[in-house]
């Protein structure tokens, strides 16, 4: 509770002027736009964004992180940890006390069995559950009493906290979703449509793809909130629109997610209606080096895997050159603007987790000739490309179609031609590039391509699963697949020796050390990856929306318990 | 000029025996073949070489379609075509490519016969193309040769349909019919759409290049005056089947079919004085539908001489006098030659009666 | 006025006068019609000649020199990467009009053939017709959008993500829009087959390949013309709508309909980036639909008869 | 037909012409004739020779553009049709003078029945209401010989024959008792035997009802039975005109004599060969300054170039517009 | 008529049956991932599981039939429960929306109201301006009417929609801000006020589709209008004296309106299609939008079932105007 009372202050002090809570739902209606439509409340069918944070005001986890990336307690009365024994010495279970006294939306009771139903639902083999990564490693699920629960681990968990925290993996009403297990969860369209939850509202129409009505939840914990008795979250269009329908005409309060250009979206700000906030959270946009050969000329399954180094970014000359040609600040304003800033890491946050690498922040184009030169690459035959050995200094530059990214290619095409690298773009349709068919030949993972480009993140704040991806086993190849996630082929015993610490490390301070280290090794010691922008977010909300905190770590909407119309 | 009545002795270019051109109808659900268009029906008639053969009847009543059946522009349903001794009427399309060159057609509207899109030299040119292999100056001497001989300035070979009028299109028309050196030319309504003062030139002309070239024309039309002129024989055709056909002074002067006499008698005369005494039969209702033509007699409902026979039995086609045929059971009980004057005379008080 | 045509045959002998010169001159008289064909004929040279005067590339990044307005060295302003306008509207263009004509030129082309089959050879005309039907009975923009989104991967691997696009927008706008087209002609083949002098070159014993070649195929041009210039408007149209729904060609490669769609969110900055290719588009395909409009009045013979 | 009286329709130097591309048509020029009470006036003349845009224009029925009535006078009723207004116009054709079209095939309107397109001017000049409308309308159709009239008044025009549908047309024509019936062309797009039976119902019709027709026509034998006046045009002009059997007996004008000459009969002797009008028909571009058939003509001489001949009586009843005289062989003084 | 219509009926039955397959194939050859927009943060191994779960690791052929039978069998068993309250479809599976687990039928009836609403109106306006627009530039062919209204329906269809929505978002939602820029589809109609909310956000979307529909529908009127205008019937009427009214309001009015109006019910299943793009500008959640989002999600049996709709609609109403024309004009009767 304390966090909680923390929390409301910092609120507070964020809005201009709350307004006394004094009565639930005071403050009549509020409006959300969301461009793109949530589909389905039921987070644990759906992973999409849209889905996870509209469901986020109905249902609720036991645990949530705040805007700093910190947990708070949602459902549960404390964050269970090694100091207050709710995680024990061996990192091997984990017990959470429900506060007392919790109801559902219907007005029946939350109890432990409801948790125990939540991790039956989602890891039910038949089920389908998109977040079933979430209750991993977990050996059972049980009830101490009506209000305790006490999750085992098969191994010891340094970071125990995934299960039950976030918006993506909340509590479910056991009673309403009892007959949905496996194969009949498809079809519990009402539950998937309007879960029962403990949140501040509740579904009162759903229209997927289109909008859902929801007016306050009268069991709320909270007996002043929310303060809003009724919520219109619209879904589709384009950010724009969005933008627009809160910056410039006023019909909406909040808009999720403005992906617009920065003169775009100041210019829409200048109308004076609305107020833009960003904040950041741990998604890279990077260019990832192939450390394999991804010439069409070898055999298919020798392509692209670690039976052929690469001829040319085998080299680290060649690659830090490449990262020392770009300009990242130009690229952030181009792209991004206020909702990117230039980085060199892989982890860019939390904060404690992120390295203090800033050596590529400045381009450096005569460095990197420079590198060039020292690595043998010439212009031997003065037609502006350099070449070695006869080979020419030529580089397939592959990333998903959108328009940002396509920016960034001929940006960034420009600039290494600058330095006489040859660069021929490609862009793969977002859909098949990330769609993981093994069939197909321009997925990321068989990258077929020298160096390519997307983003990526982590869920909740603790970096060991991201980082633990570039281990040398997990390189993609025809054995599994091409189902790994070391993209660009990084083999290296210390790399792996230094993740096989982290996961027995259960220390804070040495996590973070340990973590840093790594990144480094895959930045600034390797340059197999190259870190470009560090993507936060820009979201709109209306000068009388007040109590609005945009949260990275956690769903956008995770305190609209705490919203309230600015008089 | 080929006026005098034909000669037994003379030889048969076109035989035709039993011709019969339907066209399904289909009704229902599926599309069943409920019944036919009897377009042309059990017609049987010879064209002796160098002859003129008349075919006249009304709109509808299958001439057209007779004609170019005998060309085997369509196929016909069963009968028998033979030209130039040739059996025609089952042989397949590519097999009558080398019976084409022998007989060729004239067709009524000289707008729609001609492609607009291709000069006269061109269309002229169309059959020498298609059967010959002459030269490209061998090609054009014939062309002018050609268009000399229908009348056409040579210095308008280049030009297109559309810049002449009827009659000269009509002359085109004939040029190229006569480009293969044909026997038989179906001539297929060629006057029709031409002016009074325009059709006798056309006409002239047909007869001139008959005698010049000894060519055999089925001649086509409902205009009953200009069959006169032209055809030695005559047949009248009605609902898809022939009436009557005989030499063309004696059907002129004795018609012997009821339908016949109605038609003649229909046609008005240039001259007041004939046409306010003159008798006339005027017939009743209309043509029926060839879809459905009347049991008996396909005349039967319409004939001022109907008798009940008529409704029941279908009258032969016959010869009632040498070189006379004609369907019609007023002269069941004549043999050959004897009685024939006695219809006539018959015919002649019924035309009196009315 | 063919009588007086014959008149004039009778006092001097005039070189040839092709039909087409008739179609002209009632074309002339359609004043829509003659403005369009000049503004349709300036847009091609625009983008075609163009490009020679105005050399610089449309796909030069110029940092620098992005988002300025109208200017000297960029009469058009430039985008969010400072690359030229103009430079880039004409290479658009040259994407959208071929598009818009090779687009045109398959669906004429099956149709064309579909309507002349279907009309000339009775055996084919059930078939053909009925896949005609099944074909406007499909929900074409749907199936447009699936087969762009579907099949968009593996052709633009096998040429090339610009070619690739490029075969499978006019592919798809062709296989989608050859119907009417197929209609029109066998309903004109159909009607011509009965005319006489079909019958006379079939009694001249003329085979049915040059019978369609020479007598047929010549006089469906007309519809066919008129149906190939509201083809382009149509596949030009199509083209920038897919461009529009982020469908068309890839971001990096510009048509009008591309330009269009990046503009809108900026639209209220810099409208002149909307603008400019939405008139683009507008302008040429309603010069083609004047012209469009104008070649069926000069086409139509009842008219031309005035 | 009495002769002295006065006529029902006076035309007197009617003017047409067509604006086309290629030029102003001179369709019709000077064009003036009369037409006596219960006459039968027959207008012939090839296509093209002005007779169907004479009968056109003087009611107001030709499109305008392209086509522009000139000059002249219409005098029906005391009044110059082509100076009242369309309103009036309007009054006269349905009520005054009717009208027969060639084509009964595309004459009447497809998607309407017969009975209402019968009642139509009943209703509209007679002031009738729906019930007289059609017991007039079952009237007419009896009249005009179409058996079962009751029950036919429902059907359209699509159920009848060419010549039942012809019978409609005059009907129609005869609905509001017209003083003037003008019909053009009626029977060209009939067979014979049904033009027979036309000929025989309009013979019927003049005897029960005696009102003066206009009957446009090609063909001479039509004519020939019918007319008691014939106007015979060439080239937007009237070149001959007479009484039908003076015409037929003693025609003057070369056209007319060539003409004659040119048919064929089914009756009497059977000539050798056909009489042709060599050339071809004038294009009228030009302003009329010489004589249209000028071209064509057996006797012209160098006056005909210069001079378009007026018409000039050459005997009781009869004119005609040329300068040569058939009786002396040479041109007339 | 009847055995025409019967044989239309029958015939249309291996065509819808083969229209299906043909969609099945060609949505079956996508090479797109109905989890493609699933983050890189979910493991392989859960999303093989979340295939299985959508039915993906089955046969082609398997799920064809499978939804053959969903479509006929089960979804009009369901209908038939929701009417009379029976329970035939009981056990009965539904077509079910891999983006949104539930019955696709749901979700497609959701969306009727907002898509007929907005673009049969629009339609309607459209086809009742088009009318008269029709008529009197035929009339007065080549007068100034004639001319400009050539001109504003060249305009209408040459100028592409997603350009006029654009442009009037801009002018009257942001700079004049006269109409809401997105359509609230929960708005419901209850008294005046809302009446005229109602109002005000369909006038845009609506102006631009109704441009486009009447710019086409006047320019066919128009042709059908001039063809019947030199008929001959219409010198016949002229000539009893009817009056210039009754001669082109009714003579030719009624004989131009014959493939008129085929053509509108023709068009008529293009309501049903949706305006893709204009429900895309304007944010109204309609059905077009449902298609293009469900294309995006590749989820294949919505846009299988979806498309299979506007087909048998664009089939049933080929046969309504075929029918139309055969009422309409008696000329034509089909035996």
């Amino acid at each position: 509770m304390k966090l909680r009372t923390a929390l409301l202050g910092a609120a507070a002090s964020f809005a201009l002027a709350p307004a006394a809570f004094a009565e639930r739902g005071a403050d009549g209606h509020v409006n959300i736009i969301y461009w793109q439509a949530p589909s389905i409340l039921n987070p644990y069918l759906s992973s999409g964004t849209k889905d996870v944070e509209s469901a986020s005001m109905i249902l609720e986890p036991l645990a949530g992180f705040d805007e700093k990336g910190e947990l708070f307690a949602r459902l549960a009365e404390d964050v269970p940890t090694l100091a207050n024994g709710g995680v024990s010495e061996d990192l091997t279970t984990i017990t959470w006390k429900l506060k007392p006294g919790l109801l559902w939306s219907d007005g029946s009771a939350v109890t432990s069995a409801d948790v125990i139903f939540s991790y039956e639902y989602c890891t039910h083999p038949e089920g389908g559950c998109s977040q079933a990564a979430r209750y991993e490693g977990i050996d059972k699920v049980e009830a101490v009493d009506d209000l305790t629960v006490k999750v085992t681990f098969t191994a010891p968990k340094p970071n125990p906290y995934n299960a039950f925290v976030g918006s993506t993996s909340p509590i479910i009403q056991k009673a309403q979703f009892a007959d949905c297990l496996g194969a009949a969860a498809q079809q519990c369209t009402d539950a998937n449509f309007g879960p029962i939850g403990t949140g501040p509202f509740r579904v009162t129409e759903f229209k997927p793809n289109d909008v859902i009505s929801m007016e306050a939840n009268p069991n709320y914990r909270d007996p002043a909130k929310p303060a809003f008795a009724t919520v219109t979250f619209k879904g589709g269009g384009d950010a724009a629109a969005a933008g627009r329908a809160v910056l410039e005409t006023g019909e909406f309060d909040y808009a999720w997610n403005l992906q617009l250009a920065p003169d775009v979206l100041a210019g829409m700000a200048a109308a004076g209606k609305g107020t833009v906030i960003n904040a950041f959270g741990t998604l890279v946009e990077r260019i990832e080096m192939n450390m394999t050969d991804p010439s069409p000329d070898l055999a298919e399954g020798e392509r692209s895997t670690v039976k052929h180094a690469h001829p040319i970014l085998s080299d680290m000359k060649v690659r830090k050159a490449l990262s020392m040609a770009i300009d990242r600040e130009l690229l952030v304003e181009v792209g991004y603007g206020s909702a990117g800033r230039a980085t060199c890491n892989l982890v860019p946050a939390p904060e404690m987790f992120a390295s203090d690498n800033t050596e590529c922040l400045t381009q450096d184009v005569e460095g990197a000739k420079a590198l060039l030169d020292e690595a043998g690459w010439t212009d031997s035959d003065g037609d502006g490309v350099r070449d070695k050995d006869g080979k020419k200094l030529a580089l397939l530059y592959q990333t998903s179609t959108n328009a940002v990214r396509q920016d960034f290619q001929a940006l960034i095409k420009q600039w290494w031609s600058e330095i006489g690298v040859e660069t021929e773009l490609k862009n793969v349709d977002a859909s098949v590039f990330f769609g993981g068919d093994p069939g197909s030949p321009d997925t990321f993972q068989k990258f077929y391509a020298d160096v390519e480009m997307y983003a990526n993140n982590f869920d909740g704040t603790d970096p060991e699963p991201y980082l633990s991806q570039y281990l040398c086993d997990k390189i993609p190849g025809p054995d599994n697949g091409w189902q790994g996630e070391n993209i660009n082929r990084y083999c290296n015993p210390e790399y792996d020796a230094l993740v096989a610490e982290l996961a027995k490390t259960g220390e804070i301070e040495k996590r973070a050390e340990i973590a840093k280290k790594l990144n480094d090794m895959l930045t600034k010691d390797s340059y197999t990856i190259v870190a470009l922008v560090d993507r936060g977010r820009n979201s709109a909300h209306s000068n009388t929306l007040g109590g609005v905190v945009l949260n990275t770590w956690d769903s956008e909407l995770w305190n609209t318990s705490d919203w309230f119309r600015v008089k | 000029m080929l006026d005098a009545a034909p000669q037994t002795g003379r030889r048969k270019l076109v035989e035709v025996a039993g011709l019969k051109m339907y066209f399904p109808i289909t009704a229902g659900i599926f599309r069943t073949k409920v019944g036919d268009v009897k377009a042309v029906d059990n017609v049987s008639f010879d064209i002796y070489e160098g002859e003129t053969l008349g075919l006249v009847g009304e709109s509808g009543c299958g001439k057209s379609t007779c004609g170019r059946v005998i060309l085997r522009l369509y196929d016909p349903t069963a009968g028998s075509i033979r030209i130039d001794g040739r059996e025609i009427a089952a042989s397949a399309q590519s097999d009558l490519r080398t019976m084409r060159p022998t007989m060729q057609m004239v067709f009524q509207d000289p707008q729609a016969s001609l492609n607009p899109r291709m000069t006269v030299a061109a269309i002229i040119g169309e059959p020498l193309e298609e059967h010959t292999n002459l030269s490209k100056a061998e090609k054009l001497a014939r062309i002018y040769e050609l268009m000399d001989q229908v009348g056409l300035n040579r210095n308008f070979a280049n030009r297109y349909p559309h810049e002449f009028s009827g009659g000269q299109r009509q002359r085109i028309g004939i040029a190229r019919a006569l480009a293969l050196n044909p026997k038989f030319i179906v001539c297929d309504e060629p006057i029709a759409a031409l002016d009074v003062s325009i059709q006798a030139q056309v006409v002239n002309l047909l007869e001139e290049l008959q005698d010049r070239l000894g060519l055999t024309y089925l001649f086509i039309s409902h205009d009953l005056s200009m069959v006169r002129h032209i055809a030695d024989r005559v047949a009248v055709m009605y609902l898809g089947q022939i009436a009557e056909l005989a030499p063309r002074d004696d059907l002129y002067a004795t018609p012997l079919h009821p339908y016949t006499q109605a038609l003649l008698s229909a046609v008005p005369e240039p001259d007041p004085d004939v046409e306010t005494e003159r008798g006339r039969i005027i017939l009743t209702g209309d043509v029926p539908s060839p879809a459905n033509p009347p049991e008996g007699c396909n005349f039967c409902t319409r004939c001022p001489k109907v008798m009940e026979i008529c409704k029941t039995v279908e009258p032969a086609f016959r010869e009632v006098a040498p070189g006379r045929f004609t369907a019609c059971h007023l002269y069941d009980d004549t043999k050959t030659t004897a009685g024939v004057t006695a219809a006539y005379e018959a015919s002649k008080s019924i035309q009196q009666g009315v | 006025m063919t009588d007086l045509a014959a008149q004039k045959v009778d006092q001097a002998l005039k070189p040839p006068r092709n039909q087409w010169w008739d179609v002209w001159d009632q074309f002339k008289t359609h004043k829509g019609a003659l403005v369009g064909l000049f503004i349709l004929a300036a847009i091609l040279l625009a983008v075609t000649i163009g490009p020679w005067i105005w050399s610089i590339d449309p796909t030069y990044v110029d940092i620098r020199a992005r988002n300025q307005g109208p200017s000297g060295a960029h009469p058009f302003g430039t985008d969010q990467l400072g690359r030229d306008l103009l430079a880039r509207l004409m290479a658009g263009g040259k994407v959208s009009i071929a598009v818009g004509l090779t687009a045109m030129l398959l669906s004429l082309f099956l149709g064309t053939l579909i309507g002349v089959v279907a009309g000339f050879f009775k055996r084919a005309e059930g078939l053909l017709m009925g896949l005609t039907d099944l074909f406007l009975s499909l929900p074409l923009l749907p199936l447009l959008l699936l087969m762009v989104t579907l099949f968009r991967e593996p052709l633009s691997q096998r040429f090339g993500p610009e070619t690739g696009i490029f075969f499978l927008i006019v592919f798809a706008i062709g296989v989608t829009s050859w119907m009417q087209t197929a209609r029109i002609v066998r309903g004109e083949v159909l009607a011509l087959k009965e005319r006489e002098y079909v019958l006379a070159a079939r009694s001249i014993g003329t085979p049915s390949r040059r019978m369609v070649l020479r007598h047929i195929l010549p006089n469906v041009m007309s519809p066919i013309m008129v149906s190939a210039t509201l083809g382009i408007a149509n596949a030009i149209i199509t083209e920038s709508a897919l461009s529009f729904l982020g469908l068309g060609f890839p971001p990096d490669f510009p048509t009008w309909g591309r330009i269009l769609f990046d503009a809108v969110d900026q639209m209220q900055l810099y409208p002149i980036r909307v603008i400019l290719p939405g008139v683009a588009i507008s302008l040429t395909v309603l010069s083609v639909n004047y012209i469009g409009d104008g070649l069926r009045d000069a086409l139509d013979p009842r008219i031309r008869g005035r | 037909m009495p002769d002295g009286a006065m006529p029902v329709l006076d035309v007197k130097g009617l003017k047409t012409v067509f604006r086309t591309r290629g030029g102003e048509v001179h369709a019709v020029n000077s064009v003036s004739f009369d037409l006596k009470p219960g006459e039968l006036l027959g207008v012939v003349g090839e296509s093209g020779s002005g007779k169907s845009v004479t009968m056109m224009s003087l009611i107001g029925l030709l499109p305008s553009p392209p086509a522009d009535v000139r000059d002249g006078q219409v005098l029906f009723g005391g009044e110059d049709l082509l100076k009242c207004s369309q309103e009036h116009l309007r009054e006269v054709r349905g009520a005054d003078i009717g009208f027969i079209f060639q084509d009964p095939m595309t004459s009447l309107n497809p998607v309407f029945t017969v009975g209402f397109q019968i009642m139509e001017p009943l209703r509209k000049h007679m002031g009738m209401d729906k019930p007289t409308a059609r017991k007039r309308a079952r009237e007419l159709l009896e009249l005009v010989g179409i058996p079962d009239a009751a029950r036919r008044l429902n059907d359209y025009p699509h159920q009848f024959s060419g010549g039942m549908r012809q019978r409609v047309m005059i009907a129609i024509a005869l609905a509001c008792d017209p003083k003037v019936l003008i019909a053009d062309e009626p029977t060209t797009a009939l067979d014979v035997t049904i033009q027979a039976q036309i000929l025989e119902l309009v013979r019927d019709l003049r005897q029960k009802l005696g009102m003066a027709i206009v009957w446009i026509t090609h063909d001479l034998g039509v004519i020939a039975g019918i007319a008691d006046r014939v106007i015979v045009m060439y080239g937007g002009q009237i070149v001959e005109q007479a009484p039908a059997k003076e015409l037929f007996h003693n025609p003057r004008h070369p056209y007319t004599r060539a003409l004659l000459k040119t048919i064929p009969s089914v009756r009497g002797q059977r000539a050798e060969k056909l009489n042709v009008i060599e050339g071809q028909p004038p294009i009228l571009t030009e302003a009329p300054t010489a004589c249209a058939f000028r071209r064509r003509c057996p006797h012209a001489f160098e006056r005909c170039e210069r001079e378009n001949p007026l018409r000039r009586p050459v005997g009781p009843g009869h004119d005609a517009a040329c300068f040569w005289n058939p009786e002396t062989g040479a041109a007339h003084a | 008529m009847l055995t025409y219509t019967l044989r239309r009926l029958l015939i249309a039955i291996p065509t819808l049956l083969f229209i299906s397959l043909v969609i099945f194939m060609i949505l079956e050859l996508a090479p797109g991932d109905p989890l493609a927009d699933q983050p890189l943060t979910v493991p392989p191994e859960v999303r093989e599981k979340m295939r299985a779960a959508l039915g993906l690791d089955q046969p082609a052929w398997v799920r064809y039939l499978l939804w053959l039978k969903q479509f006929f069998w089960t979804e009009p068993l369901h209908t038939l429960d929701g009417w009379f309250g029976t329970s035939f479809s009981e056990g009965g599976q539904r077509i079910v929306s891999w983006q949104f687990r539930s019955p696709a039928m749901d979700v497609i009836w959701q969306r009727m109201p907002q898509t007929l609403w907005v673009v049969g109106l629009a339609y309607l306006v459209g086809v009742i301006i088009a009318i008269p627009i029709g008529i009197i530039s035929a009339y007065r062919q080549y007068s100034w009417f004639d001319q400009i209204g050539t001109f504003v329906s060249m305009i209408g269809f040459s100028v592409p929609t997603f350009f006029t929505g654009v442009v009037l978002i801009i002018v009257f939602a942001v700079k004049l801000q006269w109409f809401p820029s997105i359509y609230d589809t929960t708005l419901k109609v209850t008294d005046a006020a809302s009446f005229w909310k109602q109002v005000k956000q369909m006038i845009m979307p609506v102006t631009v589709l109704a441009l486009f529909n009447a710019s086409q529908i006047s320019r066919f009127m128009r042709a059908s209008m001039l063809d019947n205008l030199g008929q001959d019937y219409v010198r016949t009427a002229r000539a009893k004296g009817m009056s210039e009214k009754v001669v082109v309001l009714k003579h030719v009015l009624r004989n131009s309106l014959i493939p008129v109006v085929t053509v509108i019910a023709l068009g008529i299943p293009t309501i049903f299609g949706g305006a893709i793009i204009t429900e895309q500008v304007f944010k109204v959640n309609g059905l077009g939008q449902l298609l293009i989002t469900a294309i995006y999600a590749n989820d294949l049996p919505m846009v299988q079932t979806l498309t299979f709709i506007f087909a048998a609609l664009t089939v049933l109403f080929n046969l309504i105007a075929d029918i139309l024309y055969g009422v309409l004009d008696p000329r034509i009767r089909y035996d």
